[in-house]
């Protein structure tokens, strides 16, 4: 069984806000011998998650040190591009290499700042070098990550604009809305 | 605060309302709570309040309908019983024990919890733990129909739009007001509006007509060329040449 | 010798600023059988410095309570709560969920304004819904962080609470009458 001034010497460690000397854990634990506590609370936590670790010549509690990597986690979340997210991103598809102005020339919007950080952090889109233009403005182009996300063996392999017509996906929302309507009251009767 | 009987400290402050006041003068019995004579709390209550109005204490108004209640219940026990008066007297002084009881079990409580070891007094965490953390990462989540349907959305927006407006059937003000002066040279009797547009028109061109010529009138009227007529809001509109 | 996962349980215990749930707890540690790891940890630090308690769902390590006087911090006594706080918190934590006219009731007196802002901003009382009947009042509870800071490991363990409940002590004074007046009529008869 662990002794008694073991026992006030360990709770005095735990508790403290950083390593101790000699003298500091003595002054809360009261007389007694410190060194004969420390030796036998390092022997008793070798090898347990928690170790006693002498630095210079105080003393604390630490986790163990190979069980650093318990107390960071990385935790991945499943999240929805936003619009302008996924609009950036086709800007840059289909027009690349791309400077930030073009795209929000073609967009008729100011990009904000944190979009394109959003698709290079998802590993979609990355600078491709300077413009030889006034102002040198930095280009986007798309990543191989980009392609095999979204199943294209290339950039060539993206509809290009008659497709899109063809497909309906150029008509103002409201139009398609309205043709879908109508479908749809030509199925009901 | 707990010295009891005639040493009680006569500070009206101290007390949190008067069941807290009946609660110490309860225990100054040093019975069991439900072995308290209720009657006597009643006197302890009343001579308690005598003493604060002889000294000239401040009373706050609950103590005092406290005292008047008291002073009730006091009569109401020493009379002979009236089976008719609900509820009855010791109906009244039991709930007050009860009352008393409650708020004594929760203030004994309290001080038991207060007594515990508490954390950051008695108890310790680790001062400086090393923490733990969790870092999010965002996985995105987009397929191609969203990528192709966004840029189909950006191409409609931003594609060079072409308006066309029809060309409406008109008649403008000038050919109005040229109309109605001419008409209305020949007009001696009041003639509603609808006499001086062009006949066999309908729909929109006969309301540009109408729309036009209601201006053409009301010019002609600031003219003195003109006078019109109404009976009421949206009654037919009259108007002939001044006379 | 301690096994890996008793280990890991260990130092993720050891490492967080404050009490864990079993979930994150594992979210740490990995997966593994974290209550049977708990048992083994409570047992391994009985009567020893530090020990492992229960706090509602949740778990930490504290100093253990008989070393209070090695370690009391008088400089950072709390602000002491006012006897209207104390009596109002035990009643919700008594009562829980209470309403204000409860409380009010058993007290004989308003709360003040400060009471219950006192309670909560100390984290120990929180707004616990509202109940239903007329005006549906806001009731009142207490919190996890309440069971931490008075080491309780339930409202099971509030001091008394079974007998109170016994003696009838945390019913309304409406219910204890008529519960008094049947049993009077039963002796009378």
């Amino acid at each position: 069984m662990i002794d008694a001034y073991t026992r006030a010497v360990e709770a005095v460690l735990f508790a403290a806000d950083g390593p101790l000397s000699i003298d500091a854990i003595r002054a809360h634990a009261g007389e007694g011998d410190v060194r004969a506590a420390l030796v036998e609370l390092t022997a008793h936590y070798a090898g347990r998650g928690i170790e006693l670790v002498r630095r210079g010549e105080r003393w604390h509690f630490q986790t163990a040190a190979d069980l650093a990597h318990l107390l960071r986690r990385d935790r991945e979340e499943q999240r929805k591009l936003s619009r302008a997210a996924i609009e950036t991103l086709a800007i840059i598809a289909y027009h690349e290499p791309a400077t930030r102005a073009e795209i929000e020339a073609i967009r008729g919007v100011q990009i904000s700042a944190g979009t394109l950080d959003v698709l290079m952090a998802a590993g979609w889109v990355r600078p491709a070098g300077r413009r030889e233009a006034p102002g040198r403005p930095l280009t986007f182009a798309t990543t191989p990550d980009f392609l095999a996300h979204f199943g294209l063996a290339s950039r060539r392999d993206l509809p290009g604009i008659d497709d899109l017509r063809a497909a309906g996906l150029l008509d103002p929302v409201d139009v398609a809305f309205e043709h879908s309507e109508v479908a749809n009251r030509d199925e009901n009767a | 605060m707990d010295e009891p009987g005639d040493t009680l400290t006569l500070d009206i402050d101290g007390w949190e309302g008067p069941l807290d006041l009946l609660l110490a003068l309860a225990r100054s019995q040093k019975v069991d709570l439900r072995q308290l004579s209720i009657l006597q709390l009643v006197e302890q209550y009343l001579a308690f309040m005598e003493r604060a109005r002889a000294l000239k204490l401040e009373i706050a108004a609950d103590y005092l309908v406290m005292a008047a209640w008291l002073a009730f219940l006091k009569s109401a026990l020493l009379l002979p019983h009236d089976p008719e008066v609900e509820p009855s007297p010791e109906e009244l002084a039991l709930r007050l024990q009860l009352r008393l009881e409650r708020l004594n079990a929760m203030r004994e409580a309290g001080a038991r919890l207060m007594a515990r070891d508490r954390m950051g007094r008695d108890v310790f965490r680790r001062a400086a733990p090393e923490g733990l953390q969790t870092v999010r990462q965002a996985a995105w989540q987009a397929d191609l129909f969203d990528l192709i349907a966004a840029y189909g959305r950006v191409s409609a927006r931003t594609r060079p739009v072409m308006h066309i407006v029809a060309n409406r059937p008109v008649m403008t003000l000038e050919t109005a007001l040229e109309r109605v002066s001419l008409l209305l040279g020949e007009t001696i009797e009041w003639s509603a509006i609808e006499a001086f547009l062009p006949g066999g028109t309908d729909g929109a061109f006969r309301k540009s007509a109408l729309a036009s010529s209601f201006v053409a009138v009301l010019e002609l009227a600031r003219q003195g060329r003109a006078e019109l007529k109404q009976q009421a809001p949206f009654a037919p509109l009259y108007l002939r040449r001044p006379a």
